[in-house]
């Protein structure tokens, strides 16, 4: 599979709450070879601090050549990365890692809590584009409140999407977690594409397991490196080895990993 | 820096006793895989030689994550030398690894100088493979957990096992956390080896004051990358003023002007680590820059610079 | 972090021995002058304590410019223990640090256990000071140059000596250049210390390849700041779990969590260093930080959570 | 003497010449109590790489509360200095170190080369406001070329002085070295107030003394911390003791400094 190191061009970058950001970068080859799941590295400074890049995974990709990606801002890279302007430039490298799996004609749920949203969006124009009746798969998208999620939501909702937004406060969809809704769903769909956090896609799982229905899950772990190279980013398989999320995955069968408290 | 100026124009060769490279820029053992995961974004068949993970008699697990942790200019890392154990490696990575226009070193470890010299013996026989480098960072499980890169006479031990279970090239791989690292350096080179390359990591931690527990699974693990340029600068400095072998420099270096401190310093080839990870192309801007260099300073070969530093 | 919380609301008092902090905030020798260069900017009277800059027998030109040299999150300096010499260190600087409300330790040095002995007797007659932080990192000039802090005998032979000439508590202040830092901490506490303070800087090396020279006249130098403080944490954690003495952590400290890293490692008090130079105000911006970590985690002295990392 | 920590906000950033910048920030402490030699210590990121601040000269010092900083981009930490846009804010440490001797009423030479201009300019002013006859004082400005220097010869102009740049390519001015100029000069003036690169100084400092003119240079070091607490910022004294250039200086007498080869 090809991986590209590209210099990219911002093209834009939006606020889209207090601390989340979309920025838009030319990443024509990237963009050529990504698929739904896969991630890139990106590095955030010229200098080293912070020295590692920071995997991000690919929100929106356009034939035109251009990326968009999703970010809440955490920490010392993702600070820098929401103080980008258009002109700026920055490294990119990827696509990266194993995606989701397209391949299921039946209706699907997708998933995505906080910014585990940013790879459903490039999932569902795919899937959309591949001809399917998106009226029959749902979205589930949780955040924290309507701010976060609203234009997101919407974006899901153009491509044809039934889209059930869930706000840890009530300002927007159902007043709690995306879970709860989970049951009404499942009878309906054949697959589950979930990202989000650790403990929200372990309910998933569970629960897509208890109904039979073939669950993949899109992990985070830290890396040094995102090519398989530093053996940094493992997480504990089904059968007691390990598995690098980088290269493995990030996205998983739910049955391929270890579900732990 | 990524003005290409024709191979002609400037020679890069350096020999590291009977191992010859095509120029002094390596790749450091632990963080280039085993090459093919920089196969989509680097040229291999430009680098100086390739130094793969390190391999031991066994497939390891390595440790349970978090297993790296980013720090201020570096990075910690307790792996735990996970690898597919030397049986798996000749027949999954050799076949790839045997067919690159590039000088491939294989890191062995082990547990005990047994294990040491049953994995040179093995790797000896083995097509394909241009010297080994012994990471001597790991503990002496016989001798209580103490590292054979912290006392001379067992790191001397493992040297002369190793030298005698192989026909090839012996690199000895020095640890930097000793407080004498010449006396380290003449251990090996007395015991028989043909190299040292250093610096390995720097034993390091963080702790993360929310959860109050290490940011490593492992608790401790290696600092390595721009940080501790500087240790490991000075450390291959006085090692290639105090031995006669060729010296290997690594630690942190991530331009060809980091390379040529080193190289100036003494070093007879250096090796990119860290550095592969933030920036791929590290190594072959390196190769660029160096030729660059030559070509400002008006010298005809990279060994003409070796060691000049002027500390007088 | 700037938020200021009164100070009963939460208790930030330790005890190095004898040695009352009012917060276990201190400045480091070298990077803090004699005080009065930092009084514009800081409020020296909140500070837990401050250490002074390294004084002598006799006056100490120090060594030739180029002396610093900045690196990837660190710099290097060989001032070469420029500094006044006692006598003139208590005419010209007590006098201002004595009317400070705040402790001050001064750090000694010396070329022989002779002269570590006299300065700390000499010492020890002058009011205004709380302590006495030895630098063992000095090369014994009768050992050829190999550094106290190096030899777990000889740095226990400093300490006698200190101990026995002295009434003011003794902290000695333990090099990080060694193979086994947790034995050189036992060696200096069976000899009498009431305290180590850890680490100094790491020895370390740069070189301009434009002019092929040592960018310190010096050729080498010592390496401070954020860069080390992952090694400067691990020896702390690993002192501090083996010794019954109160340990200082020093290295790299910048932040609020940063020095939570060194506390919950077992350090009782921590000394800013080279983040005074970037960030004058470093030392007053952890206090408030400490108070307010405190408050978040509920706790009401800081010494609930000195030492207790959960490594299990 | 007063000395502050600022959070300072950029006001504007020119570019002068390809390399050289002029950076305006509202530090109105500083700027209050700035003295004409004296230094600001400059923090250039929040991170940690660069790590130590850069100390530059008060270039200008407006009664406002705004200072100039006048740079040539060298390195990584005035690479990222260029790049600041009005609006950003970074810290400074001043007003720094002993500055210019102003009693003197008789003509005075300034001798500015290359960023040596930047001091010059405040000294400039602060002599002019004195109340003197700014025609019978000299500015000598020597620079690469006509772009480097041109702007900043006209802020001296403006001030009344006799102003001759000297250019190493001949596109304005002398074509030539600063000092080359100043056999002419020199006995029309009782004392040169002198900054630029060591080896013009050098040879200012050695014509002053042959023409017994007072003369008070600026010198340069690397420096950890600017406040006369790391000892990092040694050059030899004229008695083989070393002297401190961030306390004892920037600027010094001639004399009590070594000039060596
Ligand atoms: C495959 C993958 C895809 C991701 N996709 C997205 C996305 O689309 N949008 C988004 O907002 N976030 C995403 N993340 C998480 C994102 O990488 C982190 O939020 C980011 O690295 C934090 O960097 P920081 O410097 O701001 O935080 P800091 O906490 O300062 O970072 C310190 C170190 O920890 C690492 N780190 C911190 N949090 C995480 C995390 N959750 N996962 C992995 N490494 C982390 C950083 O990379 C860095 O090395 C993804 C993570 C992975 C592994
Ligand atoms: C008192 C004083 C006043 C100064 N005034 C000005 C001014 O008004 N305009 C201007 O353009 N420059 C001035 N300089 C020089 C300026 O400080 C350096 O050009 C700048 O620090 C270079 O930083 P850098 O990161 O771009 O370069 P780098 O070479 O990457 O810097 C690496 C390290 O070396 C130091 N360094 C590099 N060059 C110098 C130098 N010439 N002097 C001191 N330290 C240096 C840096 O501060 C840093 O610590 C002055 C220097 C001093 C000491
Ligand atoms: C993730 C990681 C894994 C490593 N694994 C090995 C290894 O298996 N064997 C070895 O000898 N060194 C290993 N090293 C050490 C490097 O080869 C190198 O000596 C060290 O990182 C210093 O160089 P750097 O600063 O350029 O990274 C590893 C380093 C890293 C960062
Ligand atoms: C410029 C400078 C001068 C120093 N001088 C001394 C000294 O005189 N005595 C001493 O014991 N330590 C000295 N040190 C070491 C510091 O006190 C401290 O141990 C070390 O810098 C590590 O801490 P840091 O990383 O916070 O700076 C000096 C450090 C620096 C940077
Ligand atoms: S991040 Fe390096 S192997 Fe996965
Ligand atoms: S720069 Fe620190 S003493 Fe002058």
């Amino acid at each position: 599979m090809p991986e590209f190191q590209e210099k990219c061009r911002v093209s834009a970058i939006e606020q889209l709450a207090s601390d989340v950001f979309r920025l838009t970068v030319h990443a024509p080859l990237i963009a050529g070879a990504a698929h739904p799941g896969q991630f890139v590295m990106v590095r955030v400074v010229d200098g080293f601090d912070p020295l590692l890049r920071r995997p991000f995974s690919i929100h929106q990709q356009f034939a035109g050549g251009s990326l968009k990606l999703l970010f809440k801002v955490i920490g010392q890279g993702t600070h820098i990365l929401s103080g980008l302007a258009a002109g700026d430039t920055i490294s990119l490298l990827g696509p990266l890692g194993r995606g989701f799996d397209l391949a299921c004609r039946e209706p699907v749920c997708l998933i995505g809590g906080g910014m585990g949203i940013a790879p459903l969006a490039f999932l569902a124009k795919r899937l959309a584009l591949s001809g399917r009746d998106s009226s029959l798969d749902f979205v589930l998208l949780g955040a924290r409140d309507g701010d976060e999620v609203s234009s997101l939501a919407d974006d899901f909702s153009q491509l044809g999407y039934t889209v059930v937004p869930a706000t840890d406060d009530g300002s927007l969809g159902h007043h709690g977690f995306i879970p709860e809704l989970l049951d009404d769903v499942l009878p309906a769909v054949s697959r589950v594409y979930s990202c989000g956090p650790y403990p929200m896609m372990r309910t998933v799982v569970a629960k897509c397991q208890k109904a039979d229905v073939v669950c993949q899950v899109s992990l985070e772990t830290h890396m040094a490196c995102g090519l398989g190279a530093c053996l940094g980013c493992t997480v504990q398989g089904n059968s007691g080895q390990y598995v690098h999320v980088c290269k493995q995955g990030p996205v998983f069968y739910s049955g391929e990993v270890a579900w732990t408290e | 820096m990524d003005r290409i100026i024709p191979d002609n124009e400037c020679d890069l060769r350096v020999n590291i006793g009977r191992l010859r490279l095509r120029n002094p820029v390596m790749t450091a053992s632990g963080t280039f895989g085993y090459a093919r995961e920089f196969s989509n974004l680097v040229n291999l068949h430009r680098l100086g030689g390739i130094v793969v993970k390190g391999i031991s008699l066994e497939a390891r697990p390595g440790n349970p994550p978090p297993r790296v942790v980013e720090t201020a200019c570096g990075m910690l890392n307790a792996i735990g030398l996970e690898n597919v154990g030397v049986e798996r490696f000749i027949t999954e990575k050799v076949p790839f690894l045997r067919n690159l226009d590039c000088p491939v070193v294989v890191n062995i470890l082990g547990d005990s100088v047994e294990e040491y010299q049953q994995i040179a013996h093995r790797l000896n026989e083995v097509d394909g493979i241009s010297a080994l480098e012994v990471n001597i960072s790991c503990p002496n499980v016989k001798k209580g957990g103490v590292a054979f890169g912290t006392v001379p006479e067992m790191a001397a031990r493992v040297t002369a096992a190793v030298r005698k279970a192989t026909s090839l090239p012996v690199i000895i791989k020095l640890s930097p956390n000793v407080t004498d690292i010449v006396q380290m350096a003449r251990a090996v080179e007395e015991a028989g080896a043909d190299c040292v390359s250093l610096v390995n990591t720097l034993i390091g931690m963080a702790i993360d004051p929310q959860t109050r527990r290490p940011k490593l699974a492992n608790v401790i693990g290696g600092l390595s990358g721009p940080a501790i340029k500087p240790v490991a600068l000075r450390m291959v400095w006085q090692v290639a003023s105090n031995v006669s072998i060729p010296v290997i420099g690594i630690g942190g270096i991530t331009t060809a002007s980091d390379a040529l401190e080193f190289l100036l310093a003494g070093a007879t080839a250096i090796q990119v680590g860290t550095a592969n990870f933030y920036e791929p192309r590290a190594a072959e801007q390196i190769i660029a820059g160096l030729k660059n260099y030559l070509h400002e300073q008006k010298e005809l070969s990279i060994c003409d610079i070796i060691g000049t530093v002027q500390t007088g």
